[in-house]
């Protein structure tokens, strides 16, 4: 009854097909019609990406519930976006070509707002972007903020990560990827951000301005830290906690151009000696400083990328910047300065041959330039969504 | 209640091909003229920042084919004639492809569209993709055809997403599901 | 342990405060600094609304899961939004002075975007925007559809409630408010939208062209209907779904204009003899038609306000208008024509003694219009949210 | 892990209030210009459609005190001069109150702004209100004495929704909790 309804609602609506070879008055530069296409059809991503493609976070003001991440070919002329893979809620996210895998550490409620909380890791496949499995977090604590990439790492061969908790105590959860459980958790008091450090351990930012590392045991847990005093001046010269990483080696640049290295290969936080200033320039009022969300990017090898505002005083580091100086880790030097054609928040470069710097504007607009001469090559429009602040090579 | 879910993956090419009401073919012919640009709905309009929806910045995506003429990334892509939507063509996916990630719905609704180079009226079945939030691109409203919610395959205000595992909308495709009996002239 | 070293971090940052009675280098003019102010404070709203208050259906195209309702002050000079009530995913919402409640009706899954579905139906407080309790509707088969009023609607002197169901099956849940339960569920095969119809029941427009008229006993079960043959002509001459009350009358507006009254007041419906047309004007390619999501509105009295689209053509019905007609129901006559300052989407007006005309334009925009004079009165920037498209006077 | 929800709760002012670190005050004091007109963060700009954030059409909102001067609506309003996010102003709440059906975070970050009119420096609590998704208007972002999150109380970019029912946030205050001892000329 009810079916026969539907059949007859649906008939006199009165669409009528022919086979699509029927003789139609087309114009005779078409004898055929166009094939009938196959439902259901969904695209799928290489297993492997071309290192042309980026990640690229959309905090998503609007609704920061529903934050994304656009899988981004940054070579299309066309059809830049690749997919979108679900990041709610000041979310994070993992890529691991190694693993053929995407994670995002997010937060969820039963009633959208309200409700039951459920903090998880979704593990997506690369290929489909399809799920693969999840990893509850218990105890409501993961850490939630506009997103930096230090919250959510991987260590120990990519087979654990690291999970950043926040209630304001700080802790750091470590997950088996494998095994998809939460196998331990590391106190983390006064301290925050992680950086993968030796072969199974990490390493923090504290209060004080000293390094925290801690090295893990095969069960998770803790079995030595070690404080590093002194590396960074908080009041007066704090590091963007968002570093461009060469290997093991991060690139860090403070509030106000600072360039500090400090090695993560041992067990132990190596600071390492020769910081320098990215230097200055005329046109600035009162003076340039790095600006923005995502601030200092890589080539993989001497050139360091660093994103300048030309409006740099105290309170100015998140303001965006409007050109990409270059510099010289070898020679100390900058070497280029390429201006942008928008105020910027986020660059990275990507891992090509010729390596493209990628630039999220500020009004959603993502550019790409050639990271060897600046030139300009491509808009990608809002290939980043609505509020695109971080920018992933992987 | 009946279990109409499964049932529904048969309707699509099934019900369209089953039935042959000429007279609304007709006057769906009639009302059509794919080569014109469309105007689209003001909240496409506003959130695509382009005064037919669907630009904000995307290059333009052909077909290649000379017979499938026009920009898959406009709103006045002769197929979208009857859509409501994100464009999956900017989304990861293309004109008859949902994107990765996504679960294309088996049952939606239908337009017929006159393809400007070939001059025949194709049935297109716009299927929407399904269980990632929505795309944010390429925002299209066009309503050639489309009748109130009386009359469910005519209508493009239903969330389509149905017996998908997830409801969540996505963006929607344009698919070539056939050539209407009576082509329009 | 953990404590100790929490207060270290925060004492680090060194906020000194002193009492704000302290004496302190400001100007004379100002002895005594600004008070302290609580800590926590929530803003309450009044149990009875102002009649210049109106609901605004932000549908929120770029995160649909995220949808909201602004409770909006159209009289407001500033701080036009009062509040913000939740509408996810497809919602449904509505408004019960007497109740003094506001009901939602959504759906949620629970990883935001997949996993298990809960299709609910919850109710607000008005005074305090809190939730008051919830009413959970299994099977997973709510309508999802852009909003329409008729989705969603009172019956039974507003004890109870009915939603629309769509899988494409039809039906309508009728939910008892006050036990929270749903009670029974009325198939509805071929037919959509709901219209509260007498003291317990409803009717629906059918595929046909016909009403369908269904009584309800007091355990919510059908126990009569009727079907009115032929009252429209879905092919040519289509009425839009959501019609403007005055009281148990609703006034529909076709997709070309036409008007025609249909009774709820008793068991069946009953359309009202005299159909007449919004009529035509210069000016228009090719001719005005009313066209946006929400376009015809009363004051109550003999005044229809219908949004008319100067492009009017097939499928020109969502294209959204740039003149709100006026029309005298008593001599079926047009009396005014109220030019708008931009594309508009819904109108509506509020039921104050000197109603205000609302209108939620294309770009997001609300102005508020002097319904007699059809003066623009002032706007509301976007208290409407992101997508305003359904304006709600309760 | 210890139990750290209910402890926090008496944090905002008794931690505040137990400290006197004043060479970090002076250090703030000596960097804050009331007056001045402030940038925002880009995605600030872009969003409200004003250059320096936080317009978007919203009518100027005043306090009606003279000794509280400015615009609550605007960035650019003293007392939101480390501030991140919706000003709960545009979103049902006021400078110092929660929206309707929403629930103040009891705990939060702290800035401490000049008051152009009495020329005091105020420490500021930037309580979020929670529950209600992104209000959506007027989005701010300034960073006077901002500092990286080793710092949690000097840091805007955690979501401060602790400690509440629900972690969603809808928008941000900024509350008025104090005069700094040391007051920058």
């Amino acid at each position: 009854m009810r079916l026969f309804a539907l059949v007859m609602a649906l008939s006199m609506a009165g669409t009528a097909l022919s086979s699509a070879a029927a003789a139609a008055p087309g114009k005779p530069a078409f004898p055929k019609a166009l094939p009938e296409e196959p439902i259901p059809a969904v695209a799928a991503l290489p297993a492997q990406w071309p290192a042309s493609w980026v990640l690229i976070h959309d905090f998503h003001f609007n609704a920061i519930l529903d934050g994304r991440v656009y899988v981004v070919d940054t070579a299309a002329t066309d059809r830049p976006i690749k997919g979108i893979v679900r990041a709610a809620q000041f979310a994070n996210m993992l890529v691991s070509p190694r693993r053929g895998e995407v994670l995002t550490s997010e937060t969820f409620y039963s009633r959208l707002t309200r409700g039951e909380r459920t903090d998880a890791v979704t593990i997506w496949d690369m290929a489909t972007l399809q799920p693969k499995g999840e990893i509850v977090l218990p105890g409501g604590k993961r850490q939630q903020s506009v997103t930096y990439p230090q919250l959510f790492q991987f260590t120990n061969a990519e087979k654990w990560a690291l999970v950043a908790n926040f209630t304001p105590a700080q802790s750091v959860s470590v997950l088996d990827l494998d095994s998809r459980k939460v196998i331990s958790e590391i106190d983390l008091p006064g301290c925050a951000q992680i950086y993968p450090t030796g072969a199974r351990g990490f390493t923090s930012l504290c209060a004080d301005g000293s390094l925290f590392s801690v090295k893990l045991g095969p069960d998770g847990q803790a079995i030595s830290s070690k404080t590093i005093e002194k590396v960074q001046d908080i009041d007066n010269q704090p590091l963007f906690s968002t570093p461009a990483w060469v290997g093991t080696t991060a690139w860090f640049v403070s509030f106000r151009g600072q360039i500090q290295a400090i090695d993560f290969s041992g067990d132990v936080a190596r600071p390492l000696p020769g910081s320098f200033n990215v230097g200055t320039a005329d046109g600035a009022a009162p003076e340039w400083r790095p600006g923005g969300w995502q601030v200092i990017a890589t080539d993989g090898a001497d050139k360091l990328y660093v994103l300048m505002s030309p409006n740099g005083r105290e309170g100015s580091h998140k303001d965006g910047g409007t050109e990409v100086w270059v510099i010289d880790t070898k020679t100390k030097a900058r070497v280029a300065r390429i201006p942008l054609r928008s105020v910027a928040t986020a660059i990275s470069l990507t891992k090509e041959a010729a390596p493209r710097l990628i630039v999220a504007r500020g009004d959603g607009e993502v550019d790409v330039h050639d990271a060897a001469t600046g030139a300009f090559v491509r808009s990608l429009g809002n290939a980043g969504g609505a509020n695109p602040i971080l920018i992933t090579a992987p | 209640m009946a279990n109409f879910d499964k049932w529904t993956e048969r309707l699509t090419r099934g019900i369209a091909r089953g039935t042959s009401r000429r007279s609304t073919l007709a006057w769906l012919g009639a009302t059509i003229t794919g080569a014109a640009v469309f105007p689209v709905l003001p909240v496409a309009r506003a959130a695509s920042g382009s005064p037919h929806g669907g630009g904000g910045g995307h290059a333009p995506i052909s077909s290649g084919n000379p017979q499938d003429p026009g920009d898959q990334a406009s709103c006045d892509y002769w197929r979208y004639c009857a859509i409501d939507g994100f464009l999956c063509s900017c989304c990861g996916g293309s004109v008859s492809t949902c994107p990765p990630g996504t679960e294309m719905s088996p049952i939606t609704w239908i337009g017929t569209c006159t393809n400007p180079a070939d001059n025949r009226a194709y049935v297109i079945s716009y299927n929407d993709c399904c269980g990632v939030s929505s795309c944010g691109q390429c925002l299209c409203n066009r309503n050639e055809g489309d009748r109130p919610q009386v009359r469910p395959q005519s209508n493009n205000d239903y969330n389509w997403c149905l017996g998908t595992e997830s409801s969540i909308y996505n963006c929607s495709t344009a698919v070539i599901v056939g050539v209407a009996l009576d082509a329009p002239k």
